[in-house]
């Protein structure tokens, strides 16, 4: 049942050393809040998951706050690579990282395979592809009626999903409009789910049809306006294409990158981010 | 006719030019969404397009920064979950054309966007391959579109990322794939198919003012080339300016400064 | 890509004696109307697969157009058995009818794998039920990371699917709204679709997440209002329960049951459809 | 307290009462939806109740007459594609009761609901499991509810549509089943439940007025009763108003007459 808390209520709450966690959005309604929450709150050892990792990602572990990351896309979107990534892979600063490399097929198939209950995903995939010869969580498995080899990976069952979205109905049920990513799978793959929202609504007016997470499946609701800042949430405020920019720049040198991150994460509260979309909401 | 255009508009006319109307083209990340939008704002304009942030049938009138930005959602026919697109729409096989970009590619289609060197220990950890695997084995055929480096076109890739020809011949067929890999490489200087053998990538046309010493200069492997090489039709004054009025509305949009104080 | 023709046209041009075909509609916006058609026409040697047959069901297999039936629950939904279909099963009336059997969540799987261009659907089902003794076509695998037996049905792939949907705009796009059933999946999985509609329109005037059928998945679209009737179309008619009561004295006697589709459906056409409905539409 | 009820009353509020207010519960094809519904309307308004026709968090003021009726749809907190429920709700393990009926039952809660006879050449061919196989084995716990008959409760069953505890003892376990299976039985005369050992369904109330005569009468088996076999509370007041009531308003929803002039 959800209960309605402050993110560092429910961060707190939900979170342990040693979790594995993901923080889900495809590049809409990404959790920047939450991630920023996690980062104050100073977790250690996190195993981190998602398909398209970017610039929490490269915060969280910069930060040195995750043992090893299971992903399919680790990029800074439409500017370049992730330079604190990078550098964890490459020089293990601040220290090594184990990944878990896999095509998006697979992940979305894995959260998928995690939300249904099931231990593992099938599918047609990796053909041909050498990731399927570095990555141990990549087999096979033989159809049974043609015989045709197809590809398994363990299902995706995150102890904790973050995820932000447009708004819950009092109740606590959730909606979440537009591109939905795998938020949905993220949320009823994970053991406790930890949700952001723009706000509040007597009624989530919306259509019948529309992905809604019933209450009783989500573990703790955090209103925080702007959540999802530099990137963005439908029908409330567009996506800061300027700091995907910028980030590039503070992320490529290390101390610019703990500088930044003391000022704007360390020092800083989860009500900023209401003033940073501020500017963003007329255009929405 | 225009005479006056770049290399980089060249390449991205030429590759708008091989899609059809009735396509259903996957843009995975990296790849020529500008193509695409171009050939859509063109003779394609009812080309379908599938962004694997789950927007199907998208027409953008900026091109988007990343493959989830809002307007491909606010202009699609239907925006669906991630696991569905790859579920129904790739793997269910109703893409006709997977249009990729590569960081390293070799002279069968093979692609490499993971890393440089050893996986392991690598030395440039390069993005990963998100889409691309399964968009090279379950589109109907491949398109590839990258500038020409001595870097990037390279004797053999670091890492398969996402399987073309393998080896050539038909080791696509040895691996179970029914779909035709890759059928068009179009770079900076060259539109390139696969020889219907060997499956090695043959240039079979250049673009105007283009040679052969530019194109092997600039690529990895020793160039085959077509017996008859045509020249590439010089983009046309409404491709180009598609595509150049497409970029400055990019830009326009893509560059309003951020007031909110702090970015990321 | 979707052509518009009438019913008629839509039906001859996309079956055969002998196909495979789906009817689907999960209560909601049963496809009565092309059912019909397809009786009139006279196809023999179908193989029909359905979640739920019931009524139209009962009439093709009564009519002798039937080799074999897949599905899962044969009901008069709400009123009791399916008297044309016990018929065939218990005394080989018209003749002989091979069935396979499976449950709910092996079909609505199956029509999953099938949309996804998978051979065969993976999920957790037919623990200790005797269905997998009697259907060659339950087999079962070895989830390849922990171990865990899972079952596995071939997936549905008809050669033709019927579905009844809301409506379609200019260029062929059709929207479901409200209980969507295993339709969708079961157009996908369709080697050609045929949708009829209530309307079309300029504008499928929708949420962005709705549930819609591209132009280019459809073989063919008809107009055809009330054709889901006595079932319902969600926005434009309610159910005609009593016609499903009624439907069990019908079908309970073999004469009675000739005499009532020659009069209602070999010497109807699609138009009575709309009349049927007239009066149920004040109240939708 | 009334006295003035029918056995069948009986069996729908003592049915209600079993679920709480945090339960959320899969009404599957012929199960007591209405006893789902005055739970709801009683002393359990927030439970969750799913229909198979993708309805998640249904409030209806008529009993459906079939799972995939209109206003189940619009009372809904959600309502999702038919492979969506039986893969992310039902699998998923997110159901806590399971509420089944019954053609033919045994004392170990396997359910028939297929064939009467021989399968292949069946006396009497049945509607078929729908989802009651998985309902059966993915659910929390499940409830069966069921008008006692001969013909119903038997020794044997024709065939094994849903597992309940097999042949008793830990036979669910040994298939793998994680889940509780059936926990209470309730019918026009009695409240069972599962012996903890052997998990032979035992009377553990009778509803008011009931003899174990009459029970064993219309069951099939030799029936267990537990050493104190209680009374089951008589429906109150405002229960019974609150079926009655339900049944009153469902009634006269389904029984618009069609003016049609043709049926099916």
């Amino acid at each position: 049942m959800a209960k309605f808390l402050s993110i560092r209520d429910a961060v707190a709450d939900n979170l342990k050393h040693g979790d594995s966690v993901a923080f889900e959005g495809f590049t809409h309604l990404i959790p920047h809040a939450a991630a920023h929450e996690v980062i104050r709150q100073g977790f250690k050892d996190l195993t981190v998951m998602r398909m398209t990792p970017d610039i929490i990602y490269d915060q969280l572990i910069g930060m040195g706050m995750v043992k090893k990351m299971i992903f399919s896309f680790a990029g800074n979107p439409g500017v370049g690579l992730l330079r604190r990534v990078r550098d964890a892979v490459e020089n293990q600063w601040p220290h090594a990282l184990e990944v878990e490399e896999h095509s998006h097929a697979a992940m979305a198939n894995a959260y998928e395979a995690g939300a249904a209950g099931l231990p593992c995903a099938v599918f047609r995939g990796y053909l041909g592809a050498e990731l399927a010869k570095v990555n141990a969580n990549i087999k096979s498995i033989i159809g049974p009626f043609t015989g045709e080899q197809l590809a398994a990976v363990p299902a995706l069952r995150p102890d904790v999903t973050f995820i932000h979205a447009q708004k819950a109905d009092r109740k606590g049920n959730v909606l979440i409009e537009g591109i939905l990513g795998v938020q949905k799978e993220a949320v009823l793959a994970a053991k406790r789910a930890v949700i952001t929202v723009e706000e509040v609504v007597d009624d989530l007016d919306t259509h019948t049809n529309a992905c809604i997470l019933p209450h009783w499946t989500i573990a703790a609701i955090c209103v925080v306006p702007g959540g999802a800042h530099p990137s963005y949430a439908s029908g409330y405020y567009d996506r800061d294409n300027v700091n995907y920019i910028e980030w590039d720049a503070i992320a490529a040198d290390r101390e610019k990158f703990l500088a930044w991150m003391d000022e704007h994460v360390l020092k800083a509260t989860p009500e900023i981010f209401a003033e940073r979309v501020r500017h963003l909401r007329a255009s929405a | 006719m225009s005479n006056d255009f770049t290399p980089d508009e060249m390449m991205t006319i030429a590759a708008s030019r091989a899609l059809k109307n009735d396509d259903v083209c996957f843009v995975g990340i990296g790849a020529p969404s500008a193509a695409c939008n171009v050939a859509r704002l063109t003779h394609a304009p009812e080309i379908t397009l599938i962004y694997e942030s789950g927007t199907i049938g998208t027409a953008p009138s900026v091109l988007p920064l990343s493959i989830g930005d809002g307007e491909l959602c606010e202009t699609a026919v239907s925006t669906v979950a991630v696991p569905e697109m790859f579920r129904y729409w790739l793997q269910g096989g109703r893409v006709t054309i997977g249009f990729l970009g590569a960081a390293q590619l070799d002279r069968f289609g093979n692609i490499n966007t993971t890393v440089i060197g050893d996986y392991d220990r690598p030395k440039i950890r390069l993005p990963g391959g998100g889409g691309a695997p399964e968009i090279a084995s379950s589109s109907g055929e491949i398109y590839i579109t990258m500038k020409q480096t001595l870097r990037g076109m390279v004797e053999k890739i670091d890492f398969v990322t996402s399987f073309g020809h393998g080896t050539g011949g038909d080791d696509r067929q040895k691996l179970g794939m029914t779909t035709l890999g890759p059928t068009l490489l179009i770079t900076d200087l060259a539109v390139w198919r696969p020889d219907p053998v060997t499956k090695e990538f043959t240039v079979v046309s250049m673009h105007p003012g283009v040679t052969k010493e530019n194109v092997q200069a600039t690529c990895g492997w020793t160039v085959k080339f077509a017996d008859d090489v045509e020249v590439t039709p010089a983009p046309s004054v409404l491709e180009l300016k598609t595509l150049r009025d497409l970029k400055a509305r990019t830009k326009a949009a893509h560059a309003a400064p951020s007031t909110s104080g702090a970015n990321a």
